[in-house]
Formats: structure tokens, C-alpha cells, sequence
């Protein structure tokens, strides 16, 4: 009853198919009668032959198929099984052993979808086992050999921002033994960890930390260090990176106007954006921030505590003999409760270090000056790290004073009453949520982080950004240090709050990623991309509103009986295969190559035109009548 | 319908999410109905409109679209298939013919219980419907096809 | 196929846990052509991921993002996997390292068995299903889950009471009840520790009485009560079958705790009860649902956002301590909770079913197997703090909850991370014709 | 189905020997296994019923007869029918004779 408009593709001008059907030592052949699928498929126009084998997967099954193929002149192969997730490969593999293009090949599932399904009805197995085997012969007139993709593969890196995550990234890519080219915007590299002073919870210096990264870059000659650099243009797609790089807006200011730099193209295979973060700025007010001169964000004590000497702590002039830290600032913040930030949205994230910051530095200056009295504003004590847990028991044993606030009714920061210049007021619920004052000489920000704003840069690498502002990977779990853009990837504070360790971590995971796109002089993609027919394309160009992979699709002029025509065409190296253009070309000019919607009309009509089922004479010689 | 009537049904389903969750079913040993014939494809939306009113305009009964829902690995991939197979049912409802034909779902490499649920229903309501109306689907077929064409600024049949 | 041993030829990289932080690592060095061995001592790999209903905070489905791993690590031309075997140590010399390690029995050869079940379907024994933390029945042979890898048969000794059932069952004559516990040593160029984490008995402290009631369940329980082809098909109590309409969730229940040993905050509790509790709420939706914890820490990507999410869809967060747990009639508990935000009022609360957050402990004995003493919280010790993945012995690196407890983005970022210290190592070990460290080692062969 | 060979019978023979040396009898709990698993299918004879009711008329456990029908549900001898309250009711699915082959559970 097949009605089909399909036009062959260009199938051989005679198919012989090959058609094997597994008993799987049973679990096939108890239910389904697979010496009748193999009789009646012999029956279906294209299939040159047709046999049963107990054990297709085994080394003699797979043994038949390419002497069939050599011996018989087969053109195309199905083979009934199991699950094509179990075993596709193995028959692709056997039928390029016998010589065949590997995609010449169908898998048809006649055991997770068949005789374990159905085994309380093998009349009906045995038929839809007949008709799955016609829609692969039928899909399998509409096949053509399919190649893997190659594309030129540029084995060299680029990494984005010279903070620790970019350094230790490229640091790990030539420590590989790959070319690596590191931009930083400023003149110098460690970003903001050249701001710290103590680490936790290691409790070794900042210093040390960078130099190791920065030796460990010198080491290599493989790594190009470009510093007051940023990236200006960038074009291309994975393993073929073009990427314009020049001096950072304040440098271009102080050089001279004929920069060498200005312009400068570096190819790379793929880039690693470890971009960083900001502290984040409270408001005009926010827990008295520019009201009180007594209230300063978190960098700026710690710059403060490194710094003092002598037996007080000192600021403004004044002893701190009352120090607090406020935590959540411009973290966890809640609609309604915090201002909003420019772009009307408010952080509702936590940003996972403060917590442990805040009580790293109450111990540092308890440690430092043991008569100050130090309170600490909490919602939670988020110490969830290795060691850090460690900072809020000792802080509790040091006497630090905990109050708990809740996130929509914060403290409020006021001037003091009690002959300090400023107190901190409260509903603290450790104490049954009674209001409490605690009379401060300085009151420390615990500031969250906030993503750089790179506006420049996303919009130039076309890098996907989450509701938190934030860069976004493609998966938080399948592909966390990677974009929705192919070849870019995501290292350190860019992507969200961490801690160093943390930051390190993504950084490496990123690198190791880097060193799998460069592993080989080519890249090599699946075939399964889309693919436009000149010939058809008549340059409606409707495709292109579908595809949400920037660069997949491009436009190409060309010309069509002797008029300009722009036309569609797919740039393998950027397109995923997903196939939303396809369902919108008029003409049919795109299909998915291996998926082609000719193959899959086929397989309906293959379905729908079944043969009727041919009794086998010696039905099932290996079953047994069992059952299960 | 007489009890005996086996609707032909199509399922098309995810390789990520669908196909495997068919999978686990039979790897379970339950049962579903063996009219049910699961095609495994990449993403649905590569479907156009016309290849599920030329199925139906060619005896397929009823086509299942179970596919990974929101957890879809292709961008903004989801929408649009949700959009195209409403414009569909509006279709087949303007054309006369039984929306209940064609449904879109989501089903994990683990939901055996959806899965079994999704293929019972619509063998039941299709059981209940009878074959399709093969003229009324290949009229809509035409159409979609002309449809497809002027959309995309072409005349409505090609020369 | 028979020989499960690897070929006396050595690989580039042994990965030892076959979890997800392991399956990371083996893949980003395979894909750049190192030679791999993963050696998982379970049945099957997927670590405890596999075993997972949904994951926070994005709430997919846990085995749909662990199969694609787990199955590419599987097929891959650069892995082999042993499974059923265990790390015994790892011996470090002057350039190489020797790991030595333990293949399990499974009575079956996986080069024969094709995993139809139908030994499974034959044998007439079951006991309590490990993979559904005992909720379910196993049979005595039996592929170890529905998405295992390898899909291969595996006899369990302890119950099997070798009735032969199941050798006339198979159709290929798989069973092998001769089979024996196999050492062998495989030389490495490097090792990745992907260990994972274990869980502290539920019954650690005696105050919450939790062998007394079938009741009081773990975390792990509750997941496959979630999961979709779990041990009911839905969440029921253990003890007898009710659809449970009270749910507590008691946090910091074996962590954050001198008493315990485990003073260390477990790092996930607070987000895989958040979402439990979600789930729960979407499973019965009249069960009314309590979170008791300290602090709540959501702190990663997206999981504060998750908490958010959760308060307002009307699961309780009570910030109190849990000082005892009572059945009381009817299968019931009786929680006695200090309400610390009521100036630690001390109330009575009832409910169905208690999940107590265990604490993460280590499963690793880094003195047995590499001969180093552990870090004083029990995990193996991290001495560099640039190069975080690298242990007290060079050339072995460790990954994810081997390094204290870890989400699963933080264990596979560090999976990375282990990849690439170990891909760097080896470069620098490399000869100058292979300055980019492309492996010299063979291809391994076979899966087993 | 095939038959035992006397390789099979040798290597059955060895492993018990070497089972019983290191002290390991699973007879018992199997036998305490087939004994319960048989108290919950002939209870399940009356007609769809609950875990409590189950207990009372097999004289088990309310926690074995809910382990026992879990592995019941996953083998297809046992389906969930409708609820009763608090409680699900479960059927058997083996026909009256208790033929010992599993049949399908139906969702």
C-alpha cells in the first residue's frame, strides 16, 4: 500500500541486502519465529539473502556477514537483533571488515522491542519483527556511504584572562607539550588572588601561590604570555579559530599610536574564556556603606589586616576594639527585600566563599588582636569545604559572637549609641528572634561575587549567560566546562562563585578538555550533520530562523539558471545535527545526513507494506519451547 | 470496532531519551502491545508537518512523538517541535480528523511506567476510533505541503 | 574473552572506581589517545550516580546523564573496564607504578554471556537487592540492574545454593562455578584514585534508634524509592506498605559531629534532601514535609536558587536539633526536636518516615593501599595546593569524593583535573619523539 | 533445556565443598525464602489485598510480605490494583494453577 513520493536518493542502482536474523540463543527465537522473519524477508524487494544465526554478536555471526558480503555481492546489510545500543557498532564494524562502507548498515531491535516485549504474543512478534526488517530494507535503498567529518585542526590554545584559572589552564596545556597564547587585559597576572594575603585553608600566603603558576608558565616556551591584551575579533568555529587580539583600551591610551600589537591574528583550535569575577559593590546605604566610613568591604580588610601593625588595630584612626562581619552581602539577596542590580534582576545566588572568608579573617584578627571582640551576622554557616569547618568550630571555641538574621529581614546598620561610632541592629534568632544591638568600631562586608561584565567578549564568542549573569555551561553534569559553542570552554570564576581549590580544579578540567579538541592534526566529527543540495535550494532562506548554532547555516552566493542566489550551506564544523532546519525547507534541499526524511518515508512505507508472514518449514531449530 | 482491530502505531522516539526508555521495557520483560512500532531518531524535529499527514494519508493510525521534553540535547529544540505538533493537531482538527491520532511526550531512558502508559492509551483510543481517514489526511497533506511553500515565499505548487 | 586479565603489555593510566568522577577521567585521557585501564570493584560501572532518581538542581534524570558516560566509556577503543575488581595497593617505583589488584569471582564468563537473563528467570533463590539498598529482591544470579554495564550475569555465592538452574538456562553455557578469585599487577604510567565516598551507619547514634525501625531510612533508600523503575513503582513505607504522609528529613545526621568522628561538614546532604523532599512533594502531594537542619548549605551553582524553589513550594525548613528519634505505634516516629529559632523549645513531632542525612566517609584506606597515612579527616591527603589532584606519591592522583565528600559537578571537574595532572605527567615522562605525550602503550582489548 | 554435563556436576560439586569450608549455608535462608514467598501467594489467592492484610492472613511480617511482593512485582507474579486508603493493594498475576513461569506484569 506504499503511496510514497520519495525519490531514491541514490541508492545502487540494484540493491542486494543482506538480512540476518539473531536468535540470541533464544531470547529471540522463543518468541519470535525467526525462520519465518528470515523466509518472509527474502520476499521484500532489494534483500539478495536472508539467514538465522544463534549468535549474531558472536565472532563466527560476524565471520558470515563479510564472507556474504564478499562472496554474495551484498551492497547493504540489516541484521535483526538486540538493542542497536548493545550492538550497532559491532555490525558496522563487521560489515567493514567484509569491505562495505560501514553506514551501508541497519539495525533492527527484535529483542528489547520485540520478543521481551511481546512474549505473551508471538504471532504478533513474529509479524512486527517482519515489519521492522522491511522498514530497514526499505530505508536501506535510501542510504549512501557516509565519511566522518575532517576538519584542519589548529593545535594551539587560547586562553582568556590571566587570573589563576587561566594561568593554571595554560600552564596545564603546555606542560602537555601544546602551544598555548595567554591574553590578560591588565599588566600584570594573578588577578584578584594578588589581592589576598592568607589562604584557607591551607593558611599559606597568596604570593607563593601565583609565582608557582607563573613559574610554572615560564618553564614552558610553548606559552605565549600577552598581557595589557584583549581580544577584539574573533571568527571561525572549532580547530579553526581566528582571533584578532590588541592592546587593552587603557594600554592603547598610553601607547603610541602605531602599536605593533594593533591587530595581531592568532589561529587556535579553541579557546578557554577564565575571565573571573568582581566583588561585588553595595549600594549608596546598603548596610550603611558610604554613610558610615566605618562600614568597608571585605578586600579592603583584608588589605587592612595584613597591613597592621602594633597592638591595636587601627582605623581611621581610631582602635577597633568591636569588629563585625556581615555575611550575604549581595549575595542570596531576595526580590522585594534587596535593591535590584542595573539589569533589574537581584543575586539570589550564594556565592559559596564568604562564609568561609568571613571567618577566616575573624579568627586572623582574633588570632592577631585577641582582646577585640568580633561578631559575625549570619543567615547559614556555609563552611561546606574541606578544612573549612574546622574555621567555624575554632572561631566558636575563640569566643566569636554568632547572631543569625533571616534574608528578608536584615540587619540594620545605624549610627552607635553605646560611644561606638556605629551598631548593628537585629532580629537574632538564636535567642528566640529578640531584637539585639551590638555596638561596632568597624563592621566588614562580606561582599559576594559578581560576574565581570564582558559584554564585549560574550557577544563576540557568542557565550551563552545564566539568569545569574553568570557564563553557562552546556551541561552542570555531562559538560561542565563547556559552551553551547563548540571548542570555547569555561575556566574558574567565570562560570560561577569558587574557591581557589575550585577555581584550579575548573581549570585543569577545562585544559584537559582543550587537550582533547587539540589531540589530533584534524578534528573528526560523526557524519550525521546537515548537508544542503545546491541543486535544490532555491535560497528561501527560511532555514535559517531554525538553527539556533550560530554559524551552522550560512549564506553562500551562487547562481541558479543564470540569476544570483544566496543559498544555504551547513558549516559541519559548528552544526549538531539536531535537524530544524529540514522540517522547513520547501524544496528538500537540506536533510540530516544518516537521517534523511526520504529514509525515514521509506521506512514507513516499509512498515505499512509488509509481507505477510511465510511459514518456515523447520521453524526455531535452537528453541525449545521455553518461555519466560 | 471489532475487538480484532489492531491500529497501526508509529512511535517515534529520542536516541538520548525515548529509544533507550523503550529499551528498559523490554528489559523489564513487560508487555506492550505489538502493533506499537518504535523508529528512533535523532531529534523530532526534523520532521516537517507533512510527514506525519503523508503517514496518516498512508494508513499509519495514530503516531506517538516521545522525545527527551525539556531535557532535550539540542538548544531550543523542544519549542519548536511543541509548536509544529500543535499546528498539526490544528490542522487535523480543521480537517476532521481525530487529534487523538498524534501526541507528543516526554520519556526518560528509565520512565518504563510513562512509556507503557502513553503506548496503552493511544492503542485504546485508537482501537476505540478506527482505521484513518487516508483521503482526509492526504487532502491536509497537500495542503501542509503548499503550506510549507508559501511560507517560505514560493508559489504554492511547484512548477 | 575468557581471560579477564589485562595483556601483560602496560597501560598509560589505571583508573581505579568506575563511578562518575572515574568514568570522567578515563574518558578525557582515552580521547587523547592514553591508554586506559577503569577497574570498578562492583558488578557494574555508574558508581552511585547510576543509582540516583533525579540530580539537583537542574532535576534531570540521574541514570539519563550517567548512561551517556557510562556507555562511551564502555565503548571506547582506548578503555578497557574490569569490573568485580578491587584495588589491592599500589606499588610506586623509581618511573613506574605496579597496581595490584583482585578480580571477584562472578561464576560467569562475560565473554559467553549475553546478558538475556535467562539464568535470572530460572534461579529460584532471592534476597535483598543491594542495588535497591536492600528494598527489593535479587535473585542469586542475575544482572546486577536494568542499565548495568556490563549487561552480563553475576552469581552471588553467599546465596546461590548451587542448584544448577540456571547452567541448564543458559544458552550459551556461560556459568562457571569454578570460577576462582584472581591477583593480578598491571603497570601504570599513572593512576587516578576515583574511589568515591562510603556512607556512616544509620545506627551511629543510638539516640535516633534506627535499628529499630524499618522506618528510619537512608538517603540512598529514598532514592530508589524516587526513582522511576524503583523497588515499590512508588514511595512507600518499609515497614508496612503505607503511602507515607509525613516525611522528615533530619540533617547533619552522621556529619558536623566530634562524637561521630566526622566533624567535616558531608558537603551534599542539604541539597540532596532539598530535593528529595521536591520530589516527594511531587509524589505524594499531601505529605506534609520537614527539613531539620543547622545550616543550609546551598552553595554551588543554581542551588540557592533550589532552596528558594523548595521553600516556596511549602516544604518546612525547621532550624533545630534532632536530639532523639522513638517509633512510637502504628510504625510511627516520634521526633523530640530542640527548635533552635524558638530559643530551643523542645517539641514532640510524628511522622511516617525518617531519612537521616548520613555523614561521607572514606572507603580508601590510603595506608593499605598506597602506604601513606590519610589526611586527619580520612581521605586521602592533598599536599599541593596548585596541583590539587596529585597525592603523597608521584605519579598517582585522585579524584572527586576520594578527596573528601563532592557533588557530582565538583567530582567531575576534578576528574578533569586529574586527567590533565596525569596527561602532564606523563608528557614530561615522555621520549622527544612523543613530546605531545601520545601513549606507546597498546590498545586494550577486552571488556569484561 | 540443556542438560547438566559431568563438568557441571564436577564444578557445582567443588564449589558447594569450598562454600561449606569457609562455613557459608545459604540453604536454610532459601528454604525460609520459598516457604514465605508461598505464604504470600497463596494469601494473594483471596483477592486483591493490602501489605496489613496480607501480614494478618500469612502470618509474616508487614515489612516481609512488602519485600516479598517487591520481588514479585519485579519477577511478574505480583501487580499493584488499586488503593485502599493509606495502602496499595496488590494482586497475584499467576494464574490458578500457579504456573511457575513468571507472566508479564501489566502496568
Amino acid at each position: 500500500m506504499s503511496r510514497s513520493s520519495a525519490q531514491p536518493d541514490s541508492g545502487p542502482a540494484s540493491p542486494r541486502i543482506g538480512v540476518y536474523v539473531c536468535q540470541c540463543g533464544g531470547n529471540i527465537s522463543d518468541v519470535v519465529d525467526t525462520a519465518t522473519v528470515a523466509k518472509t524477508a527474502a520476499l521484500i524487494p532489494g534483500v539478495a539473502l536472508s539467514k538465522v544465526h544463534a549468535f549474531m554478536c558472536s565472532e563466527p555471526g560476524q565471520a558470515m556477514i563479510a564472507e556474504d558480503i564478499r562472496n554474495e555481492h551484498l551492497n547493504r546489510v540489516v541484521v535483526a537483533s538486540c538493542s542497536p545500543f548493545l550492538h550497532e557498532l559491532t555490525f558496522r564494524t563487521a560489515v567493514h571488515r567484509g569491505g562495505l562502507n560501514p553506514y551501508l548498515y541497519e539495525h533492527v531491535n527484535i529483542r528489547e522491542q520485540v520478543s521481551w516485549a511481546h512474549h505473551g504474543d508471538p504471532a504478533g512478534a513474529t509479524v512486527k519483527a517482519i515489519r521492522l526488517v522491511a522498514a530497514a530494507v526499505h530505508r536501506l535503498r535510501h542510504v549512501e556511504p557516509l565519511e566522518e567529518i575532517r576538519l584542519p585542526n589548529h593545535r594551539r590554545a587560547l586562553v582568556i584572562g590571566g587570573g589563576i584559572a587561566g594561568m593554571k589552564a595554560a600552564g596545564d596545556l603546555a606542560g602537555k607539550g601544546l602551544d598555548v597564547v595567554l591574553v590578560e587585559q591588565s599588566a600584570t597576572l594573578g588577578g584578584r588572588v594578588n589581592e589576598l594575603s592568607t589562604l584557607f585553608p591551607a593558611e599559606e600566603s597568596a604570593a607563593p601561590l601565583v609565582r608557582r603558576l607563573n613559574d610554572d608558565l615560564q618553564a614552558h616556551p610553548r606559552v605565549v604570555v600577552l598581557t595589557e591584551t584583549v581580544v577584539k575579533a574573533v571568527s571561525g568555529f572549532m580547530g579553526n579559530y581566528d582571533v584578532m587580539v590588541g592592546p587593552a583600551p587603557a594600554a592603547a591610551g598610553a601607547a603610541s599610536g602605531a602599536d605593533p600589537q594593533e591587530g595581531r591574528h592568532l589561529t587556535v583550535g579553541t579557546i578557554i574564556v577564565a575571565t573571573g569575577y568582581d566583588y561585588y559593590r553595595p549600594a549608596e546605604g546598603e548596610y550603611g556603606f558610604q554613610r558610615h566610613p566605618q562600614v568597608i568591604p571585605m578586600p579592603e580588610f583584608i588589605t587592612l589586616l595584613a597591613r597592621a601593625s602594633g597592638e591595636t588595630l587601627e582605623w581611621q584612626g581610631r582602635p577597633v576594639r568591636r569588629l563585625g562581619f556581615m555575611h550575604c552581602v549581595g549575595s542570596r539577596q531576595i526580590e522585594g527585600v534587596h535593591p535590584p542590580q542595573p539589569d533589574g534582576r537581584v543575586n539570589d545566588y550564594c556565592s559559596r566563599v564568604c562564609c568561609t572568608t568571613a571567618l577566616h579573617q575573624a579568627l586572623a584578627a582574633k588570632r592577631r588582636f585577641p582582646r577585640m571582640a568580633v561578631f559575625d551576622f549570619h543567615q547559614d554557616i556555609r563552611t561546606y569545604g574541606r578544612g573549612h569547618e574546622d574555621y567555624y568550630l575554632r572561631a566558636s571555641q575563640a569566643g566569636i559572637m554568632f547572631f543569625r538574621f533571616h534574608g528578608d529581614d536584615p540587619p540594620v546598620v545605624e549610627p552607635g549609641s553605646n560611644g561606638t561610632p556605629i551598631q548593628v541592629r537585629l532580629k537574632d534568632w538564636l535567642t528566640w528572634g529578640e531584637e539585639v544591638v551590638a555596638p561596632l568600631d568597624l563592621l566588614v562586608l562580606a561582599v559576594g561575587m559578581t560576574p565581570r561584565d564582558n559584554r564585549g567578549l560574550v557577544s563576540l564568542l557568542k557565550l551563552p549567560v545564566g539568569a545569574d549573569r553568570f557564563l553557562q555551561e552546556v551541561h552542570p553534569k555531562l559538560r561542565p566546562v563547556e559552551t553551547a559553542v563548540n571548542g570555547i570552554l569555561l575556566a574558574g570564576t567565570a562560570q560561577a562563585p569558587m574557591a581557589i581549590d575550585e577555581t584550579l580544579a575548573s581549570a585543569s578540567a577545562a585544559a584537559a578538555k582543550a587537550a582533547v579538541l587539540l589531540a589530533h592534526d584534524e578534528v573528526h566529527l560523526e557524519p550525521f550533520k546537515a548537508r544542503v543540495d545546491p541543486e535544490k535550494c532555491v535560497g528561501c532562506g527560511v532555514c535559517f530562523a531554525q538553527c539556533a548554532y550560530d554559524g551552522a547555516l550560512v549564506r553562500e552566493e551562487g547562481q541558479r539558471e543564470g540569476a544570483p542566489i544566496t543559498r544555504a550551506k551547513v558549516n559541519p564544523g559548528l552544526c549538531v545535527g539536531c535537524g530544524a532546519c529540514v522540517a522547513v525547507c520547501p524544496t528538500r534541499a537540506i536533510d540530516l545526513q544518516g537521517w534523511t526524511l526520504n529514509q525515514f518515508e521509506a521506512m514507513v512505507d516499509g512498515l505499512l507494506s509488509a509481507p505477510q508472514p511465510v511459514a518456515a518449514t523447520n521453524s526455531n531449530p535452537v528453541s525449545d519451547g521455553r518461555t519466560h | 470496532m471489532s475487538s480484532d482491530y489492531q491500529p497501526r502505531i508509529l512511535v517515534l522516539a529520542t536516541l538520548a531519551c525515548a529509544y533507550p526508555g523503550a529499551d528498559a521495557v523490554g528489559q523489564a520483560h513487560l508487555e506492550y502491545p505489538s502493533n506499537i512500532n518504535i523508529l528512533r531518531v535523532p531529534a523530532p524535529v526534523v520532521f516537517p508537518e507533512d510527514f506525519y499527514l503523508h503517514s496518516f494519508a498512508k494508513g499509519v493510525d495514530g503516531i506517538l512523538v516521545t522525545g527527551c521534553g525539556t531535557d532535550c540535547p539540542f538548544e531550543g529544540v523542544y519549542p519548536k517541535l511543541s509548536r509544529r505538533i500543535d499546528r498539526i493537531v490544528q490542522r487535523m482538527k480543521a480537517g476532521g480528523l481525530e487529534i487523538e491520532r498524534l501526541r507528543l511526550t516526554a520519556i526518560c531512558t528509565v520512565c518504563i511506567k510513562a512509556f507503557l502508559k502513553e503506548v496503552n492509551q493511544m492503542n485504546d483510543k485508537l482501537r476505540a476510533l478506527g482505521p484513518v481517514k487516508t483521503e482526509a489526511a492526504a487532502a491536509l497533506w497537500r495542503q501542509s505541503l503548499a503550506d510549507l511553500r508559501v511560507a517560505a515565499g514560493l508559489p504554492a505548487q511547484a512548477s | 574473552m575468557d581471560d579477564p586479565r589485562p595483556s601483560p603489555s602496560p597501560v598509560d593510566v589505571v583508573v581505579v572506581g568506575g563511578g562518575i568522577a572515574g568514568l570522567e577521567a578515563a574518558l578525557d585521557l582515552a580521547d587523547q589517545d592514553y591508554a586506559v585501564l577503569l577497574v570498578e570493584r562492583e558488578s557494574s560501572i555508574g558508581g552511585k550516580m547510576i543509582a540516583l532518581s533525579k540530580t539537583f538542581p537542574t532535576l534531570d534524570c540521574s541514570s539519563c546523564i550517567t548512561t551517556p558516560k557510562m556507555s562511551a566509556a564502555f565503548h571506547h577503543p582506548r578503555i578497557r573496564i574490569l569490573t568485580s575488581t578491587e584495588l589491592e595497593r599500589v606499588e610506586a617505583r623509581a618511573g613506574s607504578r605496579r597496581v595490584h589488584l583482585r578480580r571477584k569471582p562472578t561464576y560467569v564468563d562475560n565473554g559467553l554471556c549475553i546478558g538475556c537473563r535467562l539464568c535470572e528467570y530460572a534461579c529460584p533463590v532471592e534476597f535483598p537487592d543491594p542495588f535497591e539498598e536492600g528494598l527489593g529482591a535479587q535473585r542469586a544470579i542475575a544482572v546486577p540492574f536494568s542499565n548495568a554495564l556490563p549487561q552480563k550475569a553475576v552469581l552471588d555465592a553467599r546465596h546461590c545454593i548451587a542448584c544448577g538452574a540456571c547452567v541448564k538456562a543458559c544458552p550459551t553455557d556461560a556459568i562457571r562455578f569454578d570460577q576462582q578469585e584472581e591477583r593480578f599487577t598491571v603497570e601504570a604510567g599513572a593512576v587516578i584514585l576515583a574511589t568515591g565516598f562510603g556512607l556512616n551507619a544509620l545506627g551511629l547514634k543510638p539516640e535516633y534508634h534506627a535499628s529499630q525501625s524499618l522506618n528510619i531510612i537512608s538517603p540512598m533508600q529514598l532514592e530508589r524509592l524516587l526513582a522511576p523503575h524503583g523497588p515499590y513503582g512508588r514511595v512507600l513505607r518499609p515497614s508496612d506498605g503505607k503511602v507515607p504522609g509525613s516525611v522528615a528529613f533530619v540533617l547533619c545526621a552522621g556529619s558536623r559531629d566530634l562524637s561521630l568522628g566526622v566533624p567535616y561538614c558531608s558537603r551534599i546532604c542539604c541539597m540532596y534532601s532539598i530535593k528529595e523532599a521536591m520530589l516527594l512533594s511531587g509524589a505524594l502531594p499531601v505529605a506534609d514535609l520537614t527539613v531539620y537542619y543547622m545550616d543550609i548549605r546551598a552553595f554551588g551553582k543554581g542551588h540557592e536558587q533550589f532552596y528558594q524553589n523548595a521553600k516556596a513550594m511549602g516544604i518546612n525548613f525547621v532550624k533545630g536539633k534532632v536530639a532523639r528519634i522513638d517509633p512510637v505505634d502504628h510504625d510511627d516516629l516520634s521526633l523530640r526536636v530542640e527548635l533552635e529559632e524558638e530559643g530551643g523549645r523542645v517539641e514532640e513531632r510524628r511522622h511516617d518516615l525518617v531519612v537521616l542525612a548520613q555523614g561521607a566517609i572514606p572507603v580508601l584506606e590510603p595506608a593499605t593501599a598506597l602506604g601513606v597515612p590519610a589526611a586527619p579527616d580520612g581521605f586521602l591527603n592533598q599536599p599541593d595546593t596548585v596541583r590539587i589532584t596529585c597525592t603523597d606519591i608521584e605519579g598517582v592522583f585522585a579524584a572527586g569524593a576520594a578527596l573528601g565528600p563532592k557533588d557530582i559537578v565538583d567530582s567531575i571537574l576534578e576528574a578533569g583535573a586529574a586527567a590533565m595532572e596525569a596527561a602532564r605527567f606523563l608528557a614530561a615522562r615522555a621520549p622527544a619523539s612523543s613530546a605531545a605525550g601520545k601513549s606507546t602503550a597498546s590498545p586494550p582489548s577486552v571488556h569484561a | 533445556m540443556a542438560a547438566l554435563t559431568e563438568a557441571h556436576k564436577a564444578a557445582l560439586k567443588r564449589f558447594r565443598e569450598l562454600r561449606k569450608q569457609k562455613g557459608g549455608d545459604p540453604g536454610k535462608a532459601a528454604a525460609q525464602f520459598r516457604q514465605e514467598r508461598k505464604a504470600v501467594e497463596s494469601a494473594l489467592k483471596r483477592g486483591p489485598a493490602t501489605v496489613p492484610e496480607l501480614a494478618r492472613a500469612s502470618g509474616l511480617p508487614a515489612h516481609k510480605v512488602l519485600w516479598h511482593l517487591a520481588g514479585m512485582r519485579k519477577y511478574g507474579t505480583a501487580q499493584e490494583t488499586a488503593q485502599d486508603g493509606d495502602y496499595p493493594k496488590y494482586a497475584s498475576t499467576l494464574s490458578p494453577a500457579e504456573a511457575p513461569a513468571p507472566a508479564p506484569a501489566q502496568p
